[in-house]
């Protein structure tokens, strides 16, 4: 038999899987430490893509045309998206923390439709794409994009880094304790308003980046974000919320069934990932990773 | 800080408010031009998918964002039974049309039952995540299966008879059937059936130790707000005489959410008020700019910021406030709740 | 007079740490008795299990003969069993009429009448037991503003809504003032007195348990320490040491 | 200079100096909505057209230009005196959001709120028969130019809807005869198919393989992928397909998908293992991509304006776009075939010497009308203006700044020689309509 059509779409999925992984990261911190499911997380990332190719475009007319000009812009793309979701954070979400779950839902979900239209105002309904330049390479007697390794790399540098922020700074710390009890955290007297704009900021600034990493992937266009949030519910459900752990592996587990679903059976493929989900739910409502407690 | 306040019993300014609305209603087709018939229909219809919504959010207190699907599978049962029915030269009759439009509600009912008996095993969020994950895969059900849906193309020549061809007979028949479903639906909220959904909406495990069994009265009435969303996806098919997937799709419900939002999920009418304003604010804002989305978006921040309990719950507090000057009354105000 | 309630072998543990060991426990019909114990000793988990809320990991509970034990709650509380919450369990957007009410059409199995009128059905009994409780004046408040006492009141009308024959009442007067705590013990010895309801109850205040129960439970750590009437325990040396000692007066 | 004229000029003044060409568009059309009847010497009544595209979701990108450049022709031909020399035209915008619900319920809206006489539109396919339905109950006209399904003037026929697109049938076997031609070339004998999970992909997808069966029976499909509208991830469908080891690949693939799929194919070096004939590459496709797409590729066109430059209707549009929208910009496919569908009106509007819907329908019947494409012909039968399909090889030109299909490669399938099926099969598809 040979396995290599078996180890490329195992390859894929995997790419898939932190494509998923860097989208829902931010979606399940958020939802983990605040209780807040944020229907706009996907739209962030797509006005965080605007952003990435507003200034790669900029800075490629300034300092010549480099495919290294894609870091500063995604550094750039990352700071302004974090001082957007702490303002989000300020002078919105905050009003909600006493409300009953659909207006929370509500509110994110109002963000969603002004923020696609914020894009038509701002960068028109055409497609924005960057060009790194990539070419193919050889692999497995066939071809692979090298730029999905940088993908990979990527999503797993990002669940290294939050694992050794969650686990390793002080600051995460808290995060993580305010997980497991808000009163507790406030105890420590902890400021916890601080906390929830400083997360929702970190949420939306992993986003942020998943937006500027998979640019040179994916143009930028209106809309994809409405198809790919449900799948990023999916992948925090499956794993559960506020496991980051959790998250990851569910990444993994939709991305590769995603893949050789395709494989196998093509026109089941997106049905297979609520077919999970609704498995996982039924069995296992707090996810693979979560805590039942967090009812 | 509810948006399901307590639904009192029919007090008297709530049922002149019903008359009124629904005098109006009935005076919509004097209108000059079709076009308000039409979008009066539409009111009627998407007001009803939210009244059934509301029943399982503000009567048994769970949100559900897959009720479109049911709404979906209503529309697609009645489009398929219609599309069978119809005679070689492509007309329909008077009663096979109405037979179509039976069997949506059956149809909608039994998907219910099917997605309602996992559903009702959850709350809160996971109901919800649970309710819109059913939702997305019946709409790639009905997206995919191409030899049997025809897929995304839907279903078209879905046209009424030709006495209901005319708008304001059209409007007439869909408004015969919203407000009888609308009175067996208050019957029900009045019910004793009814108020157990609202014991089960403050707290579950409290009517649980009442005898309650709890899952089995959920799945009643998800059943039973199935299958009103199955009845205004009847109506839905020969109305905009096509059907289509999106129908089923998780933005769809998103719609009855926010009808019931803007309405009030508090007060029974609240829904079909919230899709008076917001259909009737479609038809307008789209009239002048193509940037819809950004309008009602920020209409519906406004509203979770500043009107929560919806427009209704804001009249029914100033309403409640007055009334509560006049008598110098009131409770005590008492700790928070528990649960 | 025969057993109302027997248990046997009650066993019950999360993850490591056993909760309930071992209870043997019986009451008897018409009995008013009282669980006490320090905190975290076992007594609303025992509660919990006796009403099907928590699955028990071994042993029996028969309840009038029958064998109850893992019923789910719902089912339990139909055979006759009511129970009361230690924090006040109620419908909290819902006005207290409404709260019995519900309770009633639920004991009359009107709960799946979809096209009743609930509110003329059950509207003698919910009455009765509204004056019963001293709610009447309150009836058309919304339960979830009420003040504290009033609300473990409208709980203990919603038991007594149910008709049990065995009523479990966690903590029936935590909140209250003093004078609340008095009128609500005195209306639950007049059940058990008027109606021969059966009466479990937890309870920190010695005073109250002394008091109002003949026969007292001390638990510890999930296990029954003593079992017997006021005097007995108060004279059990283990008693003294693990609780009473201890205890504010 | 009239009012109007001056009005015009600010619209068109307004486009050339935006950068954000789509925003100001917009408010052209909300201009051109809200501007109160046109006063001019011996005015008509003015005539009213709906525009149904979308400006949300898949299709939004091929739309763009569209959109603003229909008013801009709009504007010229109202210089001219409008239709018949005094019916001024006046164009509402209306997004679909590529949503056959939301297309059906704009429709009623144009219709019964704003009374349109004749509706232009849609892109998705879909959307097309969604709203056929309501066209044809209320006896408006209406021009389709971009969405092709062939049900569209074949099953869901209608004396109403008139094509101005070559349609999915028209295509898939110009596709054909440039695909059978390398398959014996090259000795081709399998292929994989990928397509968008709608009606527009189905229906090209069945056309290519229906046709290919009949010329070249000994090539087989060994898989169909179909993947749902807004695919962002194409990675685990390119190792599928290179899994299979076809000859090549058929794609019904059209819209932002197409972009996205052909920039991550390309990345994954996919058309180097696997050739992909006939993907469906228009001008839009060739500007936007043109750093990325592989040079020599076969594409597939609808109406590319470089395969017309010695049309005069084709040379005064590119002049006014350009003039219009920068030098840089040539309208691309779905732009010329709106301009002919304006054109179609205004032409039908004169030899029916009335703008009455009626009267139109009746004078296009069969009518031969002068396009950008040169004079062209509607089929009796279905209303489809037998306009050719455009294959040719992706090509860097000296004269453009992106490329184009090479000339002397390029074949031009005329509407005759893939006319399927015959009129009396399109007679037997007609659904019957109440």
């Amino acid at each position: 038999m040979d396995i290599a059509p078996y180890a490329l779409q195992l390859f894929s999925g995997l790419s898939r899987a932190m494509v998923l992984f860097l989208l829902s990261a931010g979606l399940s911190l958020i939802f983990g430490v605040m209780n807040i499911l944020n229907f706009a997380h996907a739209t962030l990332w797509l006005v965080s893509g605007y952003v990435t190719y507003s200034m790669f475009t900029f800075l490629s007319q300034q300092f010549g045309a480099s495919p290294w000009m894609l870091l500063p812009s995604i550094v750039g793309a990352v700071a302004l998206m974090s001082l957007l979701g702490f303002a989000l954070e300020r002078f919105l979400i905050r009003h909600t923390y006493a409300r009953e779950l659909p207006e929370q839902l509500l509110l994110t979900f109002a963000l969603v439709l002004i923020l696609g239209d914020a894009i038509k105002l701002i960068w028109g309904v055409e497609n924005r794409r960057i060009n790194l330049g990539v070419k193919p390479i050889e692999m497995m007697d066939t071809l692979v994009n090298p730029y999905q390794f940088v993908i990979i790399g990527a999503g797993v540098a990002v669940a290294v880094g939050l694992w050794y922020f969650l686990h390793r700074t002080r600051f995460g710390k808290i995060v993580r304790a305010a997980v497991f009890s808000r009163s507790m955290v406030s105890a420590l007297g902890i400021p916890i308003p601080l906390i929830y704009s400083g997360v929702f900021a970190l949420g939306v600034g992993l986003a942020a980046f998943a937006g500027g990493v998979f640019l040179p992937l994916l143009p930028m266009s209106l809309g994809v974000d409405h198809d790919i949030i449900v799948q990023c519910f999916a992948v925090v459900v499956i794993g559960g919320f506020g496991s980051m752990l959790g998250t990851f592996v569910a990444s993994i587990i939709v991305g590769v069934v995603y893949s050789f679903s395709i494989l196998f059976w093509p026109d089941g493929a997106l049905a297979m990932i609520f077919l999970i989900l609704i498995v996982v739910l039924i069995w296992r409502p707090w996810g693979l990773f979560g805590t039942e407690l967090r009812y | 800080m509810k948006s399901a306040a307590p639904q009192r019993a029919a007090n008297a300014p709530g049922r002149r408010f019903a008359v009124v609305l629904l005098a109006l209603f009935l005076l919509v087709p004097l209108l000059p031009g079709e076009f308000w018939t039409v979008v009066g229909t539409e009111i009627l219809i998407l007001g009803l998918l939210a009244m059934s919504f509301n029943l399982l959010y503000g009567y048994m207190g769970q949100i559900s964002f897959g009720h479109a699907a049911f709404f979906g599978l209503g529309a697609y049962a009645t489009a398929m039974l219609f599309t069978a029915l119809k005679s070689p030269d492509g007309s329909i009759g008077v009663p096979e049309f109405l037979l179509s439009l039976l069997v949506g509600p059956p149809v909608a009912a039994v998907g219910a039952l099917i997605v309602g008996f996992f559903c009702v095993r959850l709350t809160g969020i996971y109901f919800a995540m649970l309710s819109l994950a059913f939702g997305e895969l019946l709409f790639y059900i009905v997206f995919s299966w191409y030899s049997f849906t025809k897929g995304d193309d839907g279903i078209q020549g879905l046209l009424p008879p030709h006495y209901f061809q005319d708008p304001g007979n059209y409007y007439y028949l869909t408004l015969a059937i919203v407000v009888v479903a609308l009175l067996v639906m208050w019957r029900i909220t009045e019910s004793p059936f009814g108020y157990i959904m609202r014991t089960l909406r403050d707290n579950q495990r409290r009517a649980a130790f009442l005898g309650i069994n709890v899952r089995l009265h959920m799945l009643a009435n998800f059943v039973i707000a199935g299958a009103f969303a199955g009845l205004a996806g009847a109506l839905w098919g020969p109305f905009s005489r096509s059907v289509s997937p999106g129908l089923l799709g998780w933005q769809e419900s998103g719609i009855a959410v926010f009808m019931t939002l803007i309405g009030g999920a508090g007060v029974f009418i609240g829904p079909i008020v919230g899709s008076v304003i917001y259909t009737m604010l479609q038809a307008v804002v789209k009239m002048y700019t193509v940037y819809w989305p950004l309008t009602i978006g920020t209409i519906i921040l406004l509203i979770v910021l500043f009107v929560p309990g919806g427009v209704l719950g804001l009249v029914e507090k100033q309403i409640k406030a007055r009334q509560g000057r006049l008598s110098d009354g009131g409770g005590a105000r008492a700790g928070s709740d528990e649960e | 007079m025969a057993a109302i309630l027997e248990v046997t072998g009650l066993h019950k543990h999360f993850g490591g740490i056993h909760v309930t060991q071992d209870v043997n426990f019986s009451m008897e019909e018409g009995e008013q008795s009282a669980i006490i114990g320090p905190n975290g000793a076992g007594k609303s988990t025992f509660m919990n299990l006796l009403t099907g809320y928590y699955r028990c990991d071994a042993g029996k509970v028969v309840f009038e003969g029958q064998d109850i034990t893992n019923r789910p709650p719902h089912w339990v509380a139909r055979r006759g069993i009511s129970r009361a919450f230690q924090i006040s369990s109620i419908f909290s957007k819902m006005t207290v009429a409404e709260n019995v009410r519900s309770a009633v059409h639920a004991q009359m199995r009107h709960s799946f009448s979809i096209f009743g009128v609930a509110s003329r059905i059950g509207v003698e009994e919910t009455g009765r037991v509204l004056s019963l409780c001293g709610l009447e004046g309150k009836r058309d408040l919304v339960a979830g503003e009420l003040a504290q006492g009033d609300k473990k009141r409208l709980e203990l009308a919603i038991a007594l809504a149910g008709k049990p024959r065995l009523l479990f009442l966690d903590e029936p007067t935590a909140g209250m003032s003093i004078e609340e705590a008095r009128s609500t013990m005195e209306l639950v010895d007049r059940l058990n007195r008027e109606l021969q309801l059966t009466v479990l109850f937890t309870e920190h205040d010695m005073g109250i348990v002394f008091n109002h129960a003949r026969k007292l439970t001390l638990m510890h750590r999930g296990e029954i320490v003593v079992q017997g009437t006021p005097e007995e325990v108060r004279a059990n040396e283990i008693a003294q040491k693990v609780y009473l000692g201890e205890h504010h007066p | 200079m009239t009012q109007s004229d001056r009005k015009w000029d600010k619209v068109i003044n307004d486009l050339k100096l935006s950068r954000r060409d789509f925003v100001f568009s917009s408010v052209a059309a909300g201009v051109l909505t809200l501007t109160p009847r046109f006063v001019s010497a011996q005015a008509g009544a003015p005539y009213k057209l709906g525009v149904l595209l979308p400006s949300t979701g898949t299709g939004a990108n091929y739309m763009a230009h569209c959109i603003k450049g229909l008013p801009v022709a709009i504007a010229e031909l109202n210089k001219r005196g409008g239709l018949l020399g005094k019916h001024q035209i006046q164009m509402i915008y209306r997004d679909t959001e590529t949503k056959p619900d939301v297309g059906a319920r704009e429709a009623k809206s144009l219709i019964l709120n704003d009374k349109v006489d004749a509706i232009f539109g849609t892109y998705s396919s879909a959307v097309a028969l969604a709203i056929q339905e309501i066209i044809h109950e209320h006896k408006v006209l209406h021009f389709a130019a971009t969405s092709n399904s062939s049900k569209i003037t074949q099953d869901n026929y209608t004396p109403y809807t008139y094509q101005f697109c070559p349609d999915s049938n028209m295509q898939s076997g110009a596709v054909v005869v440039a695909v059978a031609k390398m398959a014996k070339k090259n000795g081709w004998k399998s292929y994989v198919s990928l397509g968008q999970d709608y009606e527009w992909g189905r229906d090209t997808h069945k056309g290519f393989t229906g046709s290919l069966a009949k010329v070249a029976a000994d090539v087989k499909e060994t898989r169909q992928l179909w993947f749902k509208l807004g695919e962002t991830d194409f990675t685990s469908y390119i190792t599928a397909i290179m899994a299979a080891k076809p000859d090549f690949m058929f794609g019904a693939i059209a819209g932002k998908d197409a972009e996205t799929f052909l920039q991550q194919a390309g990345q994954m070096g996919l058309f180097k293992r696997v050739p992909f004939p006939g993907g469906l590459i228009a001008v839009n496709d060739l500007k936007a991509q043109r750093k990325t797409l592989p040079r020599g590729m076969i594409g597939l066109a609808r109406c590319p304006f470089f395969a017309h430059l010695n049309e005069p209707i084709m040379q005064a549009y590119i002049k006014r776009d350009r003039a219009a929208f920068g030098a840089d910009d040539y309208p691309d496919d779905w732009a010329c075939m709106y301009y002919d569908a304006l054109g179609g009106l205004e032409q039908g509007a004169k030899k029916a010497g009335s703008v009455s819907t009626e009267a139109i329908v009746k004078a296009l019947k069969g009518a031969t009308i002068d396009t950008c494409r040169g004079k062209r012909t509607f089929r009796d039968c279905s209303n489809q203006l037998e306009v050719p399909s455009y294959v040719g090889e992706v090509w860097d030109s000296p004269d453009y700044p992106f490329p184009i299909y090479k000339p002397d490669t390029m074949v031009v399938v005329e509407a005759k020689e893939v006319w399927t099926p015959t009129c009396a099969e399109v007679d037997k598809l007609k659904k019957k309509r109440a």
